[in-house]
């Protein structure tokens, strides 16, 4: 097998769309009639007894799997998706449950760590969302979703078991005790210190 | 792939030629005689123009750690009793920590090395990474609000408070036992250095002994210790 | 071939992740020995002379490209600019990688010098990820990634090569690491607590 197949192979292999002719000459720098060659190649190689196919849709090549195999494809697709919560994840989502609408910066200073890349993918799996920026500018604000609600079996935001404890000192501090309370999350009873 | 290693740099100086971490071993090993080593030569050839990168902060941190063993071994050489028969033992623990640091370290800092070796290895194939197509999956499994209090609550615990019984808050200032040391000599020319430190702590110990050095730098006086680890006799040499 | 290389080559080429051995076994509803004999068969025929292997990488198998098809694969799909990573970073990495799960405490401990920032721009490039907090709370720990395993070409955590490999080796480094074991300053391993 000289270059040019494994090269169509590698890229046919890559590609989400069907890719044309046009597109695969141009790639792989080689004449129409070598891709040709290559692309009948490659549906040899690709025969009824492998699991794949080389296919020409919406005019272009595509590899795909073969329609007989269905029903497995089908169950990896029905896999229930490996979405469980990281600690990092758990724990960000809680600081946001508690004390929304919150900054990034405001999380990463009560988690002691950077809550950058945590908040983005929370954000991107739909947990979290972005609820403005406060009046004045200032950082972008985070409170909890819909999908997060129904996903922990929340009647709404602020539906949460109330907090035990609270040991942290400073003023810092004395703003989350303030919001905790306010929500109804913390008793109110005489402050403990550390 | 070629990784800059702060420990690799090349080092050019007229007692030695050869990477940076050759260099510390062979101090430690006591083949490059620690007197003869231009600390600042050394200091401006990792860190300074001359540096054969702008290392990044963390790296620069790294050099200045070593660097400052170095110089705190070198010190204490230069502050030890020449022919004295057991070597000083806080020379032996510095230079220990030294060589435990650089022992303890060195494997993972070979397998930093092996890592880029092997990104550089690993680099050629790609993944397809294309989503699946068809139904958006079944929804994830379902939590429990009380995870939420449990992430919550370790944050707002106290941590412990930090130790601080490494650092000193006492001062003790030079410029002023000089001038102690300075009116005792004025006044009976012959002092025994126990007795002007008494009981002070050994902070204080530790600057008056420099302060008597500094007078005898100066001129001012003159030591004399009969015996290691005994008293030191300073006597005005009337100079001024 | 039987339909199991077929099923199993169809699951490879869907699956945006590596599959588990485990997770194989699960879709094709067969016994492990078998799915094993399947994999081997599809090593077998995306050989060197194809533009596809199967590899193990970050705990499972997957279909890739040929490395030597790196340069037609990136006309296809350009490659994210090459982000270097520097001596700290590599170092760092190294150390989490043997040590894990460690904390940011331990590892500035170990490397001499504060590796916050080493850390935080690893968490943000996807390499580390948090792994919790020990139980009792306490400083966050940090573990490597798949983006980890799979930029190194590593099969999962833990497939390096031992760390005893790498320590110096020669009689000097013996007798000093023997004083300083006798002195009580070298653990005699690489454990480190928090």
């Amino acid at each position: 097998m000289s270059d040019l197949p494994r090269e169509v192979e590698a890229l046919l292999f890559l590609s989400p769309e069907p890719l044309s002719l046009a597109t695969l000459c141009d790639l792989t720098r080689a004449q129409e009639a070598e891709v040709r060659a290559a692309l009948d190649a490659l549906s040899h190689r690709h025969g009824p007894g492998t699991g794949l196919e080389v296919a020409e849709i919406a005019g272009g090549h595509t590899l795909r799997t073969r329609a007989d195999l269905h029903e497995v494809c089908d169950r990896l697709r029905e896999r229930p998706p490996d979405d469980r919560l990281s600690p990092a994840a758990l724990e960000t989502l809680a600081v946001v449950a508690y004390l929304e609408p919150v900054s990034r910066p405001d999380i990463s200073r009560l988690r002691g760590v950077s809550a950058d890349a945590t908040v983005s993918s929370l954000v991107e799996r739909g947990l979290l969302e972005e609820a403005g920026r406060p009046d004045g500018g200032g950082a972008m604000r985070y409170r909890t979703s819909r999908a997060f609600q129904e996903r922990f079996g929340l009647r709404g935001p602020g539906d949460l078991p109330p907090l035990e404890t609270f040991e942290l000192s400073g003023p810092e501090a004395d703003r989350v005790r303030e919001r905790l309370t306010e929500g109804g999350h913390l008793a109110t009873g005489p402050a403990s210190d550390a | 792939m070629a990784v800059p290693s702060a420990l690799q740099q090349p080092v050019d100086l007229d007692v030695f030629q050869g990477p940076f971490d050759l260099l510390l071993t062979l101090v430690l090993r006591e083949e490059v005689d620690l007197f003869e080593l231009p600390l600042v030569e050394l200091i401006h050839g990792a860190l300074g123009e001359r540096a054969v990168e702008r290392w990044d902060l963390e790296t620069a941190s790294e050099l200045v750690v070593l660097l400052s063993s170095l110089a705190e071994l070198k010190a204490r050489l230069l502050l030890g009793e020449p022919g004295e028969a057991e070597p000083d033992p806080d020379a032996v623990e510095a230079r220990e920590r030294l060589a435990a640091r650089l022992i303890a370290y060195a494997p993972f800092q070979r397998a930093a090395e092996w890592l880029a070796e092997r990104a550089g290895e690993c680099a050629g194939p790609r993944y397809r990474r294309v989503p699946l197509p068809g139904m958006p999956p079944p929804a994830p499994a379902p939590e429990s609000p009380s995870s939420l209090a449990g992430a919550l609550g370790p944050l707002l615990v106290a941590p412990p408070a930090p130790s601080l019984t490494h650092l000193t808050s006492r001062r003790v200032h030079l410029p002023a036992l000089l001038d102690r040391l300075r009116d005792a000599l004025h006044r009976v020319r012959h002092v025994s250095f126990d007795e002007m430190v008494g009981d002070a702590p050994p902070l204080e110990e530790a600057m008056m002994l420099l302060a008597a050095l500094e007078l005898a730098r100066r001129g001012e006086a003159r030591l004399d210790q009969p015996v290691a680890f005994g008293d030191i006799a300073i006597t005005a040499t009337g100079g001024r």
